[in-house]
């Protein structure tokens, strides 16, 4: 399987998704400069953490606008396998590939710690090897990720069962406490209706090794690879 | 108008200018008079340290670059180094303590790559007033979010560090922050001007009129009218440092160039004069051919300005055009200032006019040099002679443990470093909180390094000599309890004003306690910075010297952070 | 050449975290009288166009492309000459 | 009641790090005609105070003391009537 590891000028977990995806998972992966136009003969796409363009303006605003995103945009509509973390889940927003925007934190502080993430839809090729409500242990590093939209569209993301993660307790308590950025019912990512796109906020690809605190990680990155291989199914 | 004459107002002495006139065997103008006001600055210059700080011991086995360079460089094995230094940004945070810690970051992490490593940490030591008050609290927020702003930005994760609240720092906070970066011993590069005729090109950020003088002010203690100095505080840009780094490395990777120099403190002049000076080489550039952010700029203006985010690179002959791809890819502009020249002599044109000319070994070899006079204080004397017994017993012990895991200096600092992205790069085996220093796993290797920054003002104050020791022992000790072998450490030195003898014998002491703790411990000094004139209205700081340190751990399996493992586990007390 | 002045504030119904924040200093620095506190974006932008029109008529296309997001922020436009 | 506007930006020489890169993405989207952008925020407060003078001494209080950035911003203040 071949992954392809967008990156636009400011992102800083590139390196990071293509580290687990040859080292890790075991596959192929190769970057695709956001320059580029085609991302003809790649099997899934890794929007990657970081600060694009500075999150200037807003967070992953002026990246969505890259040459590369119709070509992405494009793969995604086709069914292909497009994952964005913190600054990409950002990014698929600001590109309309995934409902909702982006506010500051509610505390307005930039937050670095592990949270723990309630698995609520294991129908996904993001979640395949994961179990129904299982708790997670997942770090967050953002300033913005206090996800927003209106009550119809949340509606709508229940309906549909778009909520992927969400932020909870110990015990998968989705509590208020718990929340650690204010994002309303506490999500912390969601797919898109045909559930080949998923935007979280958390970063998988920090704790995919054991030597980093823990694999839980790993099994979201897994999921996809064995999705793709029929595995799952 | 003025009642200073004006070298005076740009912080020279009367003996100092006479020096320069001697030097150009004539009247320096203001271009060249500003020049050397910045290049002998205390920040640049070092001139009432340098004979102290030559009792460091500065070799080892695994030193490869010791003092002298922009960083300071080890050998870990595997043809792989780390590179790496602290600096301090005291006065920038505080008159405005986000930027002010924000580019302090900036300046070191550029220190780093431009030296060919790629930064793979930040650490920060920070010092403030008691936490209670506002301004205090306004000041210590603005720092953390100022250096989490800015380190998060450019994906080098921020971890470990220190924070400590003292009377002292009340007026004059101090922010010091370190960088490593890792290199291949191979990609190391030095900060040298290259053959005659080279090209010299700057890339980055426009040049503005921001942070001209930020050297002298560096080197004045703070006073009310501190706060119309304002134009001395910089805005920084890490997007555009984020893409520096990566073009930057890219450039060294496929080595195209010679040398390469960040500009930081004292701007073009300094950067332009220490690449010249270190290969004996003169140089020209014209001032019409620096990209400008503003209109109107004097040849003064565009060489003391301090914008940040700019490097002065020297490429190899015929690279200019690869060069300038590379850069084009990361959407940045270069553009060439000037040639390298044979004759020693650094001249600065405006087109066709020379706006000024002065030997390059005159801004930096003959900097003057201070031995300034050291006088034990009274203090001293007497805090030597309390008798610690002489203090009560305490009545109830379970309250004296409460009290001091609630003083912030104990207390948990969660709310500092969850601000900082302390695990981007994916290296991070021990994260802040889970033991006194972070450690990292080098990938590919069994091998990880450990780091840590220490200091204690309070003790230093008490006995300079002993503090100075304890600074070294502390961060040797805390790399210890990770299972790290020290290799080499940094320091940053920050005093009040050197002028006064009790300050100089602070200093003189506390770099002799810290000189014999890393003889003795053979923990070799590979870098480090002064950072003089911290007062408030004629008050100094704590004498706070902080040591930053880079340890080895063979097999990173073996790393031991702090917590209790297991049930019936036995708990053993050593040393003391 | 013309002036672009931009005013990007979230719609009504979008919490606003650092309005919120503002406030809330408000009244810890004994403001109590603040009762409302929205933070948005002013933005400037020198335009060389042939006329007022066409340099409105980009602006607003530079709002729908980038300076404001719909799902959260609304814009106001205004075009001034200068010199 | 009155309704307070204020408009934070940065004071000119001051790098403004935002508006270059929003000015450089509409460069590469084509708007060459785009010369100049500078970002800056756009608050609006609502104040309980008894008259015009009282809510506009009070706004320029609090631009002083919060809202404004005196190192680096400057700051342009307006009060209306609203019900
Ligand atoms: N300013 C800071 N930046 C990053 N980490 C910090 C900072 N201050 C403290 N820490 C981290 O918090 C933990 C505890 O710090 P501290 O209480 O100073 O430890 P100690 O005094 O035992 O060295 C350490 O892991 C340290 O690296």
């Amino acid at each position: 399987m071949r992954f392809g590891v967008v990156v636009f000028p400011g992102s800083n977990c590139d390196a990071d998704c293509y580290h687990v995806v040859k080292e890790v998972l075991g596959e192929e992966v190769d970057y695709i400069w956001h320059r580029e136009t085609s991302v003809a003969g790649f099997d899934a796409l890794i929007l990657p953490g970081g600060f694009s363009y500075g999150d200037y303006l807003r967070t992953g605003a002026i990246a969505s606008l890259s040459p590369i995103m119709p070509a992405l945009i494009e793969f995604a509509q086709k069914g292909g396998l497009v994952i964005g973390i913190c600054n990409g889940f950002q990014i698929l927003l600001e590109a309309g590939l995934l409902p909702g925007a982006m506010l500051k934190n509610d505390s307005l502080q930039f937050r670095c710690l592990p949270v723990n993430l309630r698995v609520k839809a294991i129908d996904t090729p993001f979640t395949c090897l994961l179990q129904e409500d299982q708790v997670l242990t997942v770090p967050i590093a953002h300033g913005e990720g206090n996800y927003f939209c209106d009550d119809e569209v949340l509606e709508e993301l229940q309906r549909n069962r778009q909520i992927v993660f969400t932020y909870c307790d110990r015990e998968g308590n989705e509590t208020r406490k718990a929340n650690p950025n204010g994002s309303k019912a506490n999500i912390a990512g969601i797919v898109n209706r045909e559930r080949n796109v998923l935007g979280m906020m958390p970063h998988p690809e920090r704790c995919a090794e054991t030597i980093l605190g823990g694999r839980d990680g790993y099994y979201i990155l897994a999921s996809m690879v064995n999705w793709f291989k029929g595995a799952c199914r | 108008m003025k009642d200073k004459p004006v070298w005076r107002e740009m912080g020279l002495t009367d003996e100092e200018y006479a020096q320069i006139r001697n030097i150009l065997g004539r009247e320096p103008n203001y271009l060249e008079l500003g020049m050397f006001a910045v290049m002998w600055s205390e920040h640049c210059g070092y001139k009432n340290s340098r004979p102290v700080l030559k009792l460091f011991p500065t070799s080892g086995p695994r030193v490869i670059q010791g003092p002298g360079e922009n960083a300071g460089v080890v050998d870990i094995g595997d043809n792989q180094a780390l590179v790496f230094k602290i600096e301090s940004h005291n006065h920038p945070s505080a008159v405005e303590p986000y930027q002010g810690a924000a580019t302090g970051v900036g300046g070191i992490v550029r220190d780093i790559f431009t030296m060919g490593a790629r930064p793979i940490a930040i650490l920060d030591s920070l010092r403030f007033g008691p936490i209670e008050d506002e301004r205090v609290r306004y000041l210590f927020s603005g720092v953390v979010s100022g250096i989490g702003g800015y380190g998060n930005c450019l994906g080098i994760p921020t971890v470990a560090g220190e924070v400590y609240f003292e009377e002292s720092y009340q007026g004059n906070p101090l922010v010091n922050a370190m960088c490593v970066g890792l290199a291949n011993i191979d990609d190391i590069a030095l900060a040298v001007a290259g053959e005659i005729g080279s090209p010299l090109m700057v890339v980055g950020a426009k040049t503005g009129r921001d942070g001209i003088h930020g050297a002298t002010f560096a080197s004045e203690e703070l006073s009310e009218e501190s706060a119309d100095k304002r134009p001395s505080v910089q805005v920084g840009d890490p997007f555009m440092e984020k893409l520096l780094i990566e073009a930057c490395l890219e450039i060294i990777r496929e080595d195209l160039v010679f040398g390469m120099q960040d500009l930081g403190a004292a701007g073009l002049t300094s950067a332009v004069a220490e690449m010249a000076g270190k290969g004996d080489r003169g140089v020209e550039i014209d001032v019409l051919l620096v990209p400008r952010r503003e209109e109107g700029m004097t040849p003064y203006e565009v060489m003391l300005s301090e914008s940040q985010e700019r490097m002065l690179i020297c490429p190899k002959p015929g690279k200019e055009d690869r060069i300038r791809e590379i850069f084009d890819k990361w959407g940045l502009d270069a553009a060439v200032i000037g040639r390298v020249t044979g004759d020693g002599i650094f001249r600065v044109k405006e087109g066709d006019q020379v706006a000024g000319e002065v030997p390059v070994a005159g801004l930096t070899k003959m900097c003057p040099v201070y031995y300034r006079q050291a006088e034990e204080p009274d203090y001293y004397r007497e805090k030597k002679a309390f008798d610690p017994m002489s203090l009560p017993e305490p009545e109830d012990y379970n309250l004296a443990l409460k009290q001091l895991l609630a003083s912030p200096n104990i207390a948990n600092k969660e709310w500092v470093y969850t601000q900082y992205d302390y695990q981007v790069m994916i290296n991070t085996a021990i994260v802040p909180g889970k033991a006194d220093a972070a450690v990292m796993r080098v990938k590919g290797h069994k091998k990880g390094v450990a780091l840590t920054a220490d200091g204690n003002g309070r003790m230093v104050f008490l006995d300079p000599f002993r503090g100075g020791m304890l600074a070294v022992c502390e961060a040797a000790q805390n790399l210890a309890c990770t299972g790290a072998k020290p290799l080499a450490l940094t320091n940053c030195l920050n005093f009040g004003n050197p002028e006064k003898p009790h300050v100089f014998w602070q200093f003189e002491q506390a770099v002799k306690g810290m000189a014999a703790a890393a003889k003795e411990l053979e923990i070799p000094v590979v870098s480090g910075n002064v950072s003089f004139y911290n007062e408030t209205n004629g008050e100094a700081i704590y004498p706070t010297p902080v040591v930053g340190m880079v340890g080895l751990i063979d097999d990173i399996e073996k790393r031991t952070d702090m917590a209790f493992k297991n049930d019936d586990d036995l708990i053993l007390l050593i040393g003391g | 050449m013309y002036k672009g002045k931009v005013h990007v504030t979230l719609k009504k119904g979008v919490l606003d975290p650092q309005g919120d924040a503002v406030k809330r200093s408000f009244h810890v620095l004994g403001y109590k009288g603040v009762d409302d506190v929205r933070v948005g974006k002013y933005i400037e932008v020198k335009l060389d166009e042939k006329s007022k029109e066409a340099a409105y008529r980009l602006l607003v296309e530079m709002c729908d492309r980038l300076l404001a997001n719909p799902v959260i922020e609304e814009y106001q436009v205004e075009v001034v000459e200068v010199e």
